[in-house]
Formats: C-alpha cells, structure tokens, sequence
C-alpha cells in the first residue's frame, strides 16, 4: 500500500486533462458539423479566414483566463477594447506614419485599465466582479465624455490592410498568428516557467501562496494587466479588422471571454484551467456562431441556441469530469 | 470509568460488507461492524485506513459501493438527510459549522424552534443555551461562531450533533483541537449519552484518549477491518501494533542531546503584539524548542511571528544575532525558516493541486529550476521525499484534496524537507490528526533535522508530545511565557500548572 | 425578536438609510423640480422594477450565487403581457409562471454543477431569443383591464412601488425567520459544509432562484405598467442595475453576508442619482463614472469595516 | 392668436392671454451611440444656435436607447414644466404614456424622426424607416431585373428602426419570387460583425447577386469581405454615410459594385426645432411631417462624397463646415 506507482506525469491533473480534452472534443464537433453542412466547409483556408476574423475573442478570452486563474474576473474587457480602438483612431488619425505611435498608446491605455482593476482588487480588497464593473463603467463614461459619441480621427489605410493580411499569400491571417503567439506565450509562461507554477498556486490558495513567500499582489495584479493588455489587443485587431473605431463594438467580448474559458474548463474558482482549454472554447463559440449564420437562422433563435448550447455543454462536461474530494 | 460498566443494549448500529473506492484508491473493502446501544467504539487505523470514509457512508455523506447500514434494524437510504431522519449524527473530521452565524444559529441549524414558518428567535436562543448548559459548555449562544477558538468551534460542533439526540453520534476525531478542560467537558457528555443507550463511534489517534472514552475497539488497516473486540483485551501497546501493522518500539526518538549550546539562529527580544507580551526566546540549532500552552493563548502567534507572517508591534526578531524586520513570509523563508501552519486544509495546501506541486512549492531552484521549470527534476525530488514520509498516494501528480488527513499533513511536511538551506522549522501543531506510525515518521525526521543542526521550534497543544520531543518546553499563559522547562525532566502536571497560569513565572 | 445574525446584518446598514433620508430632506430645497409631486410619481414608478429585481438578486448572492437572467426574464415578462394572443390575465400569470419556471432550471442546472454565472447568462440568452420571437419589436397590446390594474396609484405613489416594498419585506423576512433563510445563509458561507452536514441545501437553493425568477417576473408587470408595451429588451439594464444596488447594500458576492431589507436605501440610492443627474442637466455619461465611484467606494467602506480580504474568497 | 390650424391638430398652443416670447425647450437626446444620432443632436444644437433669439434655454436630457430612461427622462421635462418637449421615441408603444402625460400637462411634443404608436402628439417630423427598407429594396430588386440570390444584413434584432426597415424590404422581396435570400444576419449595425457574417456567407453561399444592408457601416462591412475574399463585388444597399460614399467612388462602376445611400437625414433635428417654435408662436404647421426618404446614387454621387471629410460623416445636412469640424476634431 505504501508504494509509489509513478503513473502520469508529475504535473497530471485528471481533472484538468479530461476537460481539456472534452473542449477539444467539442471544437472538432462544431468543427466538422460546419464542414458537412457547408459547400466545401473544410476548405483549410476557409477555417484559417473564421479563425481570423474571430481573433479578436481569441485574444481577450486569454486574458480573462489569467484573471480567472487567480479567483478574479474582468467584467471591463469589452469597454477596454473600446477605449483602446478611440485611444488608436484619435492618434492615428489616418497617417501611416503615426502607426507604431498609436498602436503603443492603444496598449498602454489597456494596460493601465488593467493595473487600475489589479490595484482596485488588490489593496481596497473589492470582489473582482464588482472593482472591474466599476472600471469597467467608469472608462465608458471616460470615451463618451472625451468623445462625446464620435470617435475622433481615423484608421490608417496601410493599418486596415494589416487585418484581412497574412502569411503565405494571407492564408495564415496576421491577427490568427498574433492569437496563437499571445496564447504560446501565455501557455508557456504558466506551465514551463518557475513565476508560471506560483501564479498557478496563487490562483489555488491564496493564503498558501502568501505563506509560501509568494506575491500574492504582485501575481494578482500582473494577471489584470495581462488582461487589460489583451483587452487592448483585440481592440486594436477588432479596429482594424472593422475599418474604424467604435464606441459599442467590444460590449459582446466581455462575457463571451467568460463563456469561452469557462468552456474551456476554466474553473471560476481559480487555479484550475489554461489558455489552451480556452482556446478550445473559443473554437467551439466561433464554429457555433458561423454555423448558426450559415444557416440563415434567425437572429432570435441564433440567441436563444447559444444560450442552451453554452449551459448543455457545461453539464456535459460536468457528467464528464470526475470531482474529487478536493472539489468545492 | 463508568462507561465500562454501561450494560450493552440491542444493536444500535450495524454496517454489512461496505466497500468504497475512489478512483484507484480502495478506501474501505467489505467491512462489517455492529454498534449496541450504550457502546463507545474506538475505531483506529493509520491515516488513509478509512476511517473517515467509513464513518461517511453510515451518515449518508458518501455512497459506498457495495454494502448497507442498518439503524435499529431498518435499512437506511442514501443521503445526509436520511442519515440525519434515522438518527445518525456525525461530528466530521473537518470543522463544519457556519461562521457567519451565531452558536446558537449553528447548534440548532435545521431544527429551528418555529411557529408556523416563522423561527422564534427567543426560543431559538433559549433553547441552544439549555443545550450548551447541559453539555457544560460555557459558550454566549449570540457569539458569532468566526469568532472563537478551534477548540471552542469544536465542541461547538459536538453540540450541533448532539442537539439533535442522536441513537448514533459518530466523532471523527474531535479531540484533535481540544485542549485537556475541553476534552474532559467531552467525556462527561459521552459518558452520559451512552448511558443513555446511544451508541458511540470515537475516531482518534490520541491513544490514552482511546482507552479512557471507550469499551470496544475496531482496527482498519489499508480499508479492511483487521481486528475487533473489547478494548479492555487490549494494551496500549499491541493496539498501535494492530493498528500499524508493526511495533511501533518508541513513539519518541532518544534525545541526541546536542551538547554545547550554539548561538540562537533566530531569536525573539521583548517581542509585542497580537496578543503576545515581551516574548523573550531563544531557538538554537540542533534543538527542539517546545512551546506549549492551552488552545488560543499566543503561541500560535509566536509562531507566526517567527515564520514572519506577523511584524511584531514592538521588540527584536533577531537573525543569527542581527536585528531583522520578518515582515513577510518571502523574508522569513529567505532568512532559512520554514512554517508548517495549523490549518493545512485552508493554509497549508492546494486541495486542487498536485502532491509534486505542493511539496515543491518552496523547493529551490535546485528542484524546480531556475527561470525554467522542470517537471522532470522536480518530480524525482518529490518523489524521494514522499517515500522517506512513506506518503500514501497514487502517485505524485494526485490531488493532494485526495489524500487522507494524514497524509496531507506529511506532505505539507515533506514540503521543508525539500529545502536544503533549511535552519529553522516552525511547526504549528504538526502531528494533529496524525496517526501513530506517521508521527513516529515524523518525529524520527525532527531528530534528523536536528542532528543536522536545524532548529525546531514545535507548538503543540498535545502535552504529551512535548515532553516526548522538546529539548526545552517554553510554556504560554495569556500571551506571556510563565515558564521554560527542560524538556528532559518535565512533568505533564508542571507543564498544565504553568500553562494555566497557576504558577507565577519564577 | 430579532436575532443575533439579522441584527449585525441590518447595522451595516444604517450608514445607507441615513444617507436616503438626508437626501430626500435636503434635495427638494435645493431643486424646485424634485420637489413636485411628478418627480416624486416619476421616481417610484422607475424604482419598482429594480427594487424587485434586486430583492431576487440579493436572495440569490446571499446563497452564493448569482443572476444574470433577471433581464431576460423581465422582458420576456413584459413581453407575455403585450401579446393579443392572450387575454390579459392569462398573461400576467403566465410572466410570473414562465419568471419561477426560469428561476427553477437556473437553480437545476446550479445544482448539476454549472457555476451560476455560466447557468444565468445562458439562460438570459435562451428567455431573450424567446422573448424576440414571440413580439419582434417593442410594441404589442397589453389588455385595457390589465393595465388599469397595474397602472393604479395612490398619486404620487404607484401601486407598482407598494408592491415593490412589500416585496422586499417579504423576502427579507424569508431570509431572516424561516429555516429556509438559515439554509440559504449558510450554504452561501460553505456550500461544501452545507451539503456534509445534510442540511436542504438543493430545495433551498431551487427555491432561492425561483424567488429571484418570480420577483423578476413581477419586476416585467412593473415595466409594463410604465411603457404599456413588450419589450424582450427591456429588462437589458436591470443586469447590472441589480447587481449595483446589490452590492451598495453591502452584500458580499462570496455569499452569506449582508440584509435584504438594506436593498431598499440602495437601490433608492441609485434611483436618487440617476434623477439627480438628469435634473441637474448633467451629460448623462458622467452618470457611468459617478455610479462607478459610488460603487467602489460603498463597498470599499464595508471592505474596510472589517471582513477577510475579497481577493482572498472564493469566486469572482 | 391661436390659428384655425393649430386647433385643427387638437393641441392647445400657447395658454390664452400669457404671450412668451422665448420659449425653454426640453430636448431629449435618444442616444449617442453611434455616428448618425450624434450628428442629430449635433444638427439640434446648431439649429439652436440659429434661434436662439426665440429661445430662452434648452434642458438636454440622454436616453441611452433606453425607453424606460426615456420616460423618465422625459417626466422630468414635465417635472420642470417646459415649454415645449421634442423627443425621438426608442419605443412606438412605450412613449404613448409619456406624450399623453405631456398633453395632460398642456406640454406639446414633437416626435422626431421616429414615430410613435398614438396620435396625441403634436407633431411628428420623421423618415419613415419602412419606406427607407423599402426604397433601398425596389432599387436593388430592378437593378438585379427582378431575379437573384441575395444577402440580408439586419441591425439589432428587436430594435424598431430594424424591424420596419426590415418589413419594408420584406415587403418588396416578397412581390418578386425571382429574389431568394440565401443568408441573413443581424450584424447589429456594426462593420466589424458585418464583415465577419458576410465572410462566413460568402463560404457558404459563394454565389450571391445582391446585399441588401440596413446600415451604411455594415455596407462597408460587406465590402471589405467581398474584398478580402477576393470575391467581385455586387450591388448593394446602404446609407448616405461617407464612408461608404467615399469608397463607392473609389470604387468607380467599372468594379461592378453599384449601391443607393438611403437614410434619414440629420436635418430633421432643424425642422423638429423649426415646428416646435411654430407650435410654441401659434403659427400654422403641419401635424405629421412625413418626408420621402432622399436617396444617393450614382448620378448626385459626385456631388455629395465629401473625400476630405471622415467615414462617420453623413453628407445630407446643414451642418456648416465649421460645425462639422467641431464634431469630429474636438
Ligand atoms: N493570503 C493572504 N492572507 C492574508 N493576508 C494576505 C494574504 N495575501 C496577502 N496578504 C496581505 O497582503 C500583504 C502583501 O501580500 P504579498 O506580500 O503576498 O503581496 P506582494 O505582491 O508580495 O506585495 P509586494 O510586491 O509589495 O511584496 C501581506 O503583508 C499580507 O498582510
Ligand atoms: N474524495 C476522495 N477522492 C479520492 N480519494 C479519497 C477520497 N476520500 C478518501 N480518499 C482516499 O481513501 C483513503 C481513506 O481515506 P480516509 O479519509 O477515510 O482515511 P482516514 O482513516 O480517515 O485517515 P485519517 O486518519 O488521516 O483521517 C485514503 O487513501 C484517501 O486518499
Ligand atoms: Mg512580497
Ligand atoms: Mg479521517
């Protein structure tokens, strides 16, 4: 009884794994009931265009998995997306030149967005939901007043080429290679560096982790600038993939990041979950959407589906994930 | 030892070839046991023996395999609230009560006094404090629960079950954050029940405990029930080796007596603040240094204070002689000294988390590598370690939410073990709720440590444990130290004196 | 009496209805307009609906969960009730059934496991599409004798505002006095205790979602009552509205903390607001970044007032 | 004096005997959500300046397309006992309690640029949304000869401007079984999502005739996929936005792509204002002002693109350049 079996690597979490598997699972679902019910549906450049033109949420939802992790939530994702396409427009004002200019100011303003939401969590102690609602709220408020509803300047010409661009020949849209970079680096970070394992366990166990001589904070706060700056990016990519900026644009983002990582089994609870489950429920969120436009459902019945898909899926997954005694 | 004489009645209880796997590990395999009315049986076993999962499947909170319960003769249905109907009550392993409610709120949850739908809060508090008063537990029914002591919480608990006159009261480990009063408050009450003809099941791993509180005795080992019979055919000795499986020779490793004190590696000087006064201590290498007191008098805080997860208010933390500002727990860690908290379920660990993970939490850059972490390396190291502890896992990438109490505790344990600049071990009641062949493991490991000139410095509200293990015993008394013993030649009566403030410090 | 638990909750409070009252004395002197009986008929009519909904929301977060569904329930509500097909008070019936029957899945699907918010955002998304099936656009008829109902009022004060409060005392008197409440408060601290000491935690919580559905579904007669039409739409700014007045009354989103009854300062804290930065004339975007800062500083306070770091508890 | 035309509406004019001669306006902004109702409340503003002699102050109040809002928004007009109230309703049924609210208090209200489902209005200045559908829908209809598979892209479901819009199209499609609407989507007025619907009906339906869109950015939208996919580009509805007026000619007809700009103008916000000083002064004025809704084509194109200016820019208004300017750079 006393022995060691040294089955699975050390860092396999059944849980975990199993889900993550049942999101892919999913997306490969999704995946080829559009390839069937489609002319030509698996045409690889076909899938490569919607994952482009969804990069957007790809990006977001990656940061909202970093909030999550660490027993947060960023409800101001789809008003920094916002704040981050005005902050572009108004700098860029339609000059080539001023690009890298604008692009870096976009950043920052989400970043920033993102540390105010990290230090409002952190030091006045607020419950996530609530301090980035707030934020959230505030930075709307804050474009409406400085805008006054109209977007100042405009997208520069070579910037909007950029969206609908891409590696070889465009097939590989730029905002797809962007998504994947964003989602290695986050991975990467998590699971095969040293600060990666600790934010993990500041997401597991708070107290732990501040025993343990952990940044509590400092990983906390890391994790919504992370987000912001996501946030940010996707703005940017949603801008330029639009043609111009818009006030309303990112409002859908923001619980549909949730609704991808929690697919993705993301657990809201913190600690458990991964980009790269998120990036399964992204798949399957973006397959679903274009199925349902497809098939020229009506925009009622696209609403009401996705709402059922999203609550069957998660009680498949439940039915599919054994819980332990350490669930709570 | 009147509950020896209690005449058994009919059978109580009866459990039929239960069985329980989780997963890989089998918990409990075909057990059969039978509970008469009046009885109080010891059932024991190492951690992960199953005792708990057991004791679950009779109050409805896991469903077994196989098998079935049988109260008074009628089969009981799945589910807590069945359990509870049939007059099971269970006193669990973990802390179950409610915080953001009162005593009284706590000890009658779900059996309100009501008047149609409505609860009648005068009734309400009326009728807990009689229950409190019974049980002579001296406890304000308005006190908010968040607020009190482990030990208090405790018998807290053991109210809320008894409250509901139970035929069966289970107590899974109750004791393990009682201090000697309240332990004492909790055998009268089990005395007096089980004259009353409810049958009692006592989990504990504190042996005197076992023989002082029950008749009959049943063993699990690995799942199975090895043994079972009158508790007064057994002796202490043979029941650890029934329960271990070997003879457990020694409890307590001889002290290697390390002679020629050294300078103290950490040092406390007229330290202040929550809750202490003037602390003045010393903590020498290849010592153990045993604080004791009762339950909630600052020695806890002194701890913290020492692992740097408290800044005292005033006075000296002093570092091999300098004066040093602990006022993080990355400092302390830094300055060479580990902390194994009190609270392991909330503190000490990541339920959800990996053995591997937990263990290697602190591990240097040795084990999990610099910038880059390495499973690999990371996992060998574990591994190791887990084996010394004899840790019960599938294996080291398990949940650590998945291990028995025991074992988690080894593995918040090991957790140091890993750390090769270790100088200084602040343990916070390590061994509660630890069966005897682990703590005989652990004690074993202590000794090492200090024979490789680390410090320890071990709270503990288990006197015996102290005068067993500590070199030095520093007793506690509202927040002031009343006294220093050599542990040597300590008496238990000594220590208590000191630790309830009826001997002025010297 | 009032017990031990209740007590405590109620107190925090007080700093809130001090607040109301010195508004309600103090801001008719300073602006003519608020004075009028209008504005005040105004102002409990737009209160209603987000007074019932929050009620439901406070019920629901002080299990530990949360509802996102509450909008989609209200305009599906106002919907039923605009549609000819059925006679009045089929309809008005029918909101309330379809606001518990919504309530009770939410509460199914918590208990299979779905975390809350997952739960409630699709199910708002489910009642929304329903809701633009059935009524296309913002319109339809709601039944003469019905709205003369609803639309009763003893001038200034609307019917739909009495009910409100009534409500509101209601569930807070659930809360606080029935076993049930007991069940909802403990369960909102330690589900997992909850569940291992055998207390209904699944009826209770069933019952909690049904509440805040069927609170909801009045929250849609009480809109109708304003707009005298459907509108799936509806009900889209009560989301987050209730979640606001929610958490200004000092109700933790970790469950098991706060008073119902503390509902009624907040939410007319809120309403109070909004009517003070439109008569003010103030850009109503100010309006975001003031109902933030007030946000984050209520809460900030009962951060303060001494409970165990947010960013330490369990879910978002 | 009251004239005989005024009583015809059956709307009290200014209370016998009390002669004002500046009036306070309440003003009710529906939204500023997007490029056109900014540009509304802007041509508002200007045309206040243009009055400002009659004028005493205008209370401005913002409804975030929020009905409810709205009324309350609107009470409080009736709180501060206005003048006269000019809103634009967000719902036809949900404003009827307000206006009646209003005439109870002797209050005009002109409805602009959207109508509302009662009569006791005072006036209503407005493009009907259904003849806007249904104009765009003729011109694509007869420019595909009356046969072809098309694309529909809708606004927010549920939202009345897109509902009417939508009928009036439906209405016409109908009437010609010749039309087949292969793919629809409600890209919620928003380029971006347009885009990304139309990218995904191309995949599906690569074999398309015509886009019917209700919005001039989501006519953008559609562009910008054609263009991305490599597809050629078709006819296709929209508004007088520049932004698709500026890339229309760009485009020249030699791409194939031909298109209609039909939308309401801004101006109507003047006119609004306009009606309501005639209400308030007791001249004569007209009950329900229902204009056609004007039209860019290929023909005024030229004229009316203004390349210099942004896409947000909706070229039918009277709006100065210097006022333009403001609302873009300021
Ligand atoms: N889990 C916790 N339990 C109790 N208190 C905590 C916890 N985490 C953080 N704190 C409090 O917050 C303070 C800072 O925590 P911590 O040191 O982990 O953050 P940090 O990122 O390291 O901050 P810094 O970057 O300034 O060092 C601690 O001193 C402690 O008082
Ligand atoms: N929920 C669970 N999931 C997986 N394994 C479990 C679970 N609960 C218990 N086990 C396993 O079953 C075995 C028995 O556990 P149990 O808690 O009953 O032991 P115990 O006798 O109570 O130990 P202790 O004395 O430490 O409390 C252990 O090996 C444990 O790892
Ligand atoms: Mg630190
Ligand atoms: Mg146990």
């Amino acid at each position: 009884m006393t022995e060691l079996s040294t089955v699975g690597p050390p860092l396999a979490r059944p849980k975990l794994d199993r889900s993550l598997l049942f999101g892919y699972a999913l997306a490969v679902v999704c995946f080829l009931v559009l390839g069937v019910s489609t002319p030509d549906g698996f045409a690889p450049d076909r899938l490569l265009g919607i994952l482009g033109s969804n990069a957007a949420l790809g990006i977001v939802a990656i940061g909202q998995t970093l909030v999550l992790l660490c027993r947060g939530l960023d409800m101001s994702v789809g008003f920094t997306m916002n704040l981050a396409a005005v902050v572009l427009s108004a700098t860029m004002a339609g000059q080539d030149a001023n690009t890298p200019a604008a692009l870096g100011l976009a950043l920052a303003a989400g970043a920033l967005v993102g540390l105010v939401n990290g230090l409002i969590v952190v030091w006045l102690r607020l419950p996530p939901l609530l301090a980035t609602l707030a934020v959230g709220t505030a930075v709307q408020g804050g474009y409406y007043v400085l805008t006054k509803g109209q977007p100042k300047g405009a997208i520069a010409p070579g910037f909007r080429e950029f969206a609908d661009g891409g590696a070889f020949g465009g097939t590989l849209r730029w905002g797809f290679l962007v998504w994947l970079a964003v989602w290695l680096l986050a991975a990467v970070l998590l699971y095969r560096t040293v600060p990666g394992r600790r934010f993990i366990v500041v997401g597991a166990n708070p107290r732990l982790a501040f025993l343990a001589g952990v940044g509590v904070r400092r990983h906390t706060v890391a994790a919504y600038v992370a987000s912001g700056l996501t946030a940010a990016i996707g703005g940017v990519y949603l801008t330029a993939f639009a043609g111009s900026a818009s006030l309303t644009a990112g409002a859908s983002y923001t619980l549909a990041s949730v609704a991808a990582a929690v697919i993705g089994g993301v657990a809201l609870t913190g600690g458990i979950g991964s980009p790269t489950g998120t990036f399964a429920g992204v798949l399957v969120l973006v397959f679903l959407q274009t199925i349902l436009t497809t098939w020229d459902v009506p925009a009622p019945v696209q609403q009401a589906t996705q709402g059922a898909v999203l609550i069957v899926m998660m009680l498949v997954t439940l039915r599919f994930v054994r819980r332990g005694r350490s669930d709570r | 030892m009147a509950d020896r004489t209690a005449v058994p009645g009919p059978c109580r209880l009866v459990c039929e070839s239960i069985s329980k796997t989780f997963g890989g590990t089998v918990a409990v395999r075909d057990v059969s046991l039978s509970l008469a009315a009046g009885e109080v049986l010891a059932l024991v076993g190492e951690n992960g023996a199953g005792k708990s999962t057991l004791m679950n499947v009779i109050a409805g909170a896991v469903r077994p395999d196989s098998g079935q319960v049988l109260v008074d003769g009628t089969r009981l249905s799945h589910g807590p609230q069945a359990a509870r109907g049939a007059g099971i009550a269970m006193v669990h392993q973990e802390l179950s009560l409610f915080g953001n409610l009162t005593v009284a709120e706590n000890v009658l949850l779900g059996a309100e006094p009501v008047t149609g739908p409505l609860i009648g809060e005068r009734a309400l508090r009326e009728t807990a404090a009689k229950i409190l008063d019974d049980l002579g537990i001296h406890l304000d029914p308005d006190a908010g629960v968040a607020r009190l002591s482990p030990g208090q919480r405790q018998l807290v608990e053991i109210a809320k079950a008894v409250a509901t006159q139970p035929k069966v009261l289970i107590l899974d480990e109750p004791t393990s954050s009682l201090e000697s009063t309240q332990v004492d408050v909790l055998h009268a009450l089990v005395v007096r029940l089980a004259r009353r003809g409810t049958g009692i099941v006592f989990v504990s791993h504190r042996m005197n405990e076992l023989f002082r509180f029950c008749t009959k005795v049943a063993v699990l080992r690995g799942g199975e029930l090895a043994e079972e019979g009158d508790l007064a055919d057994y002796s202490h000795d043979r029941l650890i080796s029934a329960m271990v499986g070997r003879d457990v020779s020694d409890l307590y490793p001889a002290r290697t007596d390390a002679a020629g004190r050294t300078d103290p590696v950490l040092a406390l000087r007229e330290v202040s603040g929550h809750g202490l006064h003037d602390i003045t201590l010393d903590v020498v290498p290849g010592r153990v240094t045993g604080i004791a007191g009762l339950e909630g008098h600052g020695q806890s805080a002194i701890a913290e204070v020492l692992a740097g997860v408290r800044a005292p208010t005033s006075g000296q933390v002093l570092v091999a002689g300098a004066p040093t500002r602990l006022n993080s727990p990355a400092k302390a860690i830094a300055a060479g000294v580990g902390y194994v908290p009190s609270d392991r379920r909330t503190a000490g660990l990541a339920l959800a988390l990996s053995v591997a993970e937990n263990m290697a939490l602190v591990g240097g850059a040795g084990i999990r590598g610099r910038f880059w972490f390495r499973p690999r390396r990371q996992a060998a190291a574990v591994r190791e370690v887990a084996a010394r502890l004899a840790l019960r896992s599938s294996s080291t990438g398990q949940a650590v939410g998945e291990l028995s109490g025991g074992n988690q505790q080894k593995v918040l344990f090991g957790r140091w073990l890993l750390r090769a600049d270790l100088r200084v071990l602040v343990l916070d009641d390590p061994t509660r709720g630890v069966d005897v062949g682990a703590r005989e493991e652990i004690f074993g490991l202590l000794r090492e440590l200090t024979a490789r000139g680390v410090a320890v410095v071990l709270v503990s509200t288990d006197i015996q444990e102290l005068l067993g293990m500590a070199d030095d015993i520093v007793v506690i008394y509202e927040g002031r130290i009343t006294g220093t013993v050599p542990g040597g030649d300590a008496t238990e009566e000594r220590v208590l004196a000191l630790a309830m403030g009826q001997e002025v410090p010297a | 009496m009032i017990g031990t638990t209740t007590r405590t909750a109620l107190r925090a409070g007080i700093p809130l209805w001090l607040l109301v009252f010195i508004a309600l004395i103090v801001l008719p002197v300073l602006s003519e307009p608020f004075r009028s009986a209008n504005n005040a008929n105004s102002l409990m009519a737009s209160l209603a609906p987000l007074l019932l909904v929050s009620a439901g929301q406070a019920v629901v977060v002080l299990l530990g969960g949360i509802d996102l569904s509450v909008g989609g329930i209200v305009g599906l509500g106002t919907v039923l009730v605009a549609t000819p097909a059925v006679p009045g008070w089929v309809a008005a019936v029918l909101a309330l059934a379809v606001g518990v029957a919504a309530g009770l899945v939410n509460g199914l699907g918590v208990l299979a496991g779905v975390p809350a918010l997952v739960m409630t955002l699709g199910m708002s998304g489910v009642l929304g599409g329903i809701g633009l099936l059935v009524l296309a656009e913002p319109g339809g008829q709601v039944s003469r004798g019905l709205l003369a109902v609803l639309t009763l009022q003893a001038y200034p004060v609307p019917l739909a505002f009495v009910v409100a409060v009534a409500a509101l005392a209601v569930a807070w008197t659930a809360v606080s006095w029935t076993r049930w409440g007991r069940v909802v408060l403990a369960t909102g601290h330690d589900p997992v205790a909850a569940r291992r000491t055998g207390l209904p935690w699944r009826s209770a919580t069933l019952r909690a979602y049904a509440l805040s559905g069927l609170f909801s579904g009045m929250a849609g007669l009480a809109v109708v009552a304003r707009t005298y039409s459907g509108d799936s739409l509806s009900g889209g700014s009560l989301i987050l509205d209730s979640i606001t007045v929610v958490l200004i009354a000092g109700i933790a989103l970790t469950g098991g903390q706060g008073s119902v009854l503390t509902v009624l300062p907040a939410a007319a804290v809120l309403g109070l607001l909004q009517n003070l930065i439109v008569l003010s004339g103030l850009d109503s975007y100010y309006q975001y970044i003031v109902e933030a800062v007030v946000l984050v500083i209520a809460v900030a306070l009962y951060e303060a007032s001494g409970k165990r770091p947010a960013f330490l508890a369990r879910g978002g | 004096a009251c004239t005989s035309q005024s009583e015809e509406t059956g709307v009290a004019g200014p209370p016998a005997g009390e002669t004002k001669s500046t009036f306070v306006i309440g003003y009710d902004t529906y939204w500023l959500g997007n490029s056109w109702s900014v540009q509304l409340a802007a041509e508002f503003r200007a045309s206040v300046s243009r009055h400002g002699a009659q004028i005493e102050r205008v209370v401005y109040t913002q409804s975030d397309n929020d009905a409810q809002k709205q009324i309350s928004n609107v009470d409080s007009m009736i709180s501060r006992k206005v003048d006269a109230i000019i809103m634009t309703p967000v719902s036809p049924q949900a404003a009827v309690p307000i206006i009646k609210k209003a005439n109870a208090a002797r209050i005009p209200v002109i409805l602009l640029g959207a109508d509302a489902n009662t009569d006791t209005y005072t006036s209503l200045v407005t493009v009907d949304d259904t003849a806007i559908g249904r104009v765009g829908a003729q011109w694509l209809v007869d420019r595909l000869g009356g046969k072809g598979r098309i694309y529909v892209l809708d606004g927010v479901a549920g939202n009345p401007v897109n509902e009417q819009r939508r009928a009036g199209a439906r209405e016409v499609f109908a009437r010609y079984p010749g039309i087949r609407v292969v793919a629809s989507a409600a890209a919620n007025w928003d380029q971006a999502e347009a885009k990304r619907a139309v990218t995904s009906m191309l995949a599906a339906h690569p074999q398309v005739d015509g886009v019917w869109s209700q919005g001039g950015a989501m006519t953008l939208g559609a562009i910008e996929a054609f263009r991305a996919d490599g597809h050629p580009l078709v006819p296709m509805t929209g508004e007088g936005n520049n932004g698709l007026l500026k890339v229309w000619q760009q485009l020249g007809p030699e791409s194939g792509f031909d298109a209609i700009g039909v939308s309401k103008p801004t101006w109507l916000a003047d006119d609004a204002l306009k009606v309501t000083l005639r209400v308030l002064t007791g001249q004569p004025y007209q009950k329900n002002d229902r204009k056609e809704p004007p039209a860019v084509t290929a023909d005024n194109l030229p004229s009316l693109v203004q390349p210099d200016l942004p896409d947000d820019f909706w070229v039918d208004t009277r709006l100065d350049p210097a006022q333009i300017r403001s609302m873009f750079n300021g």
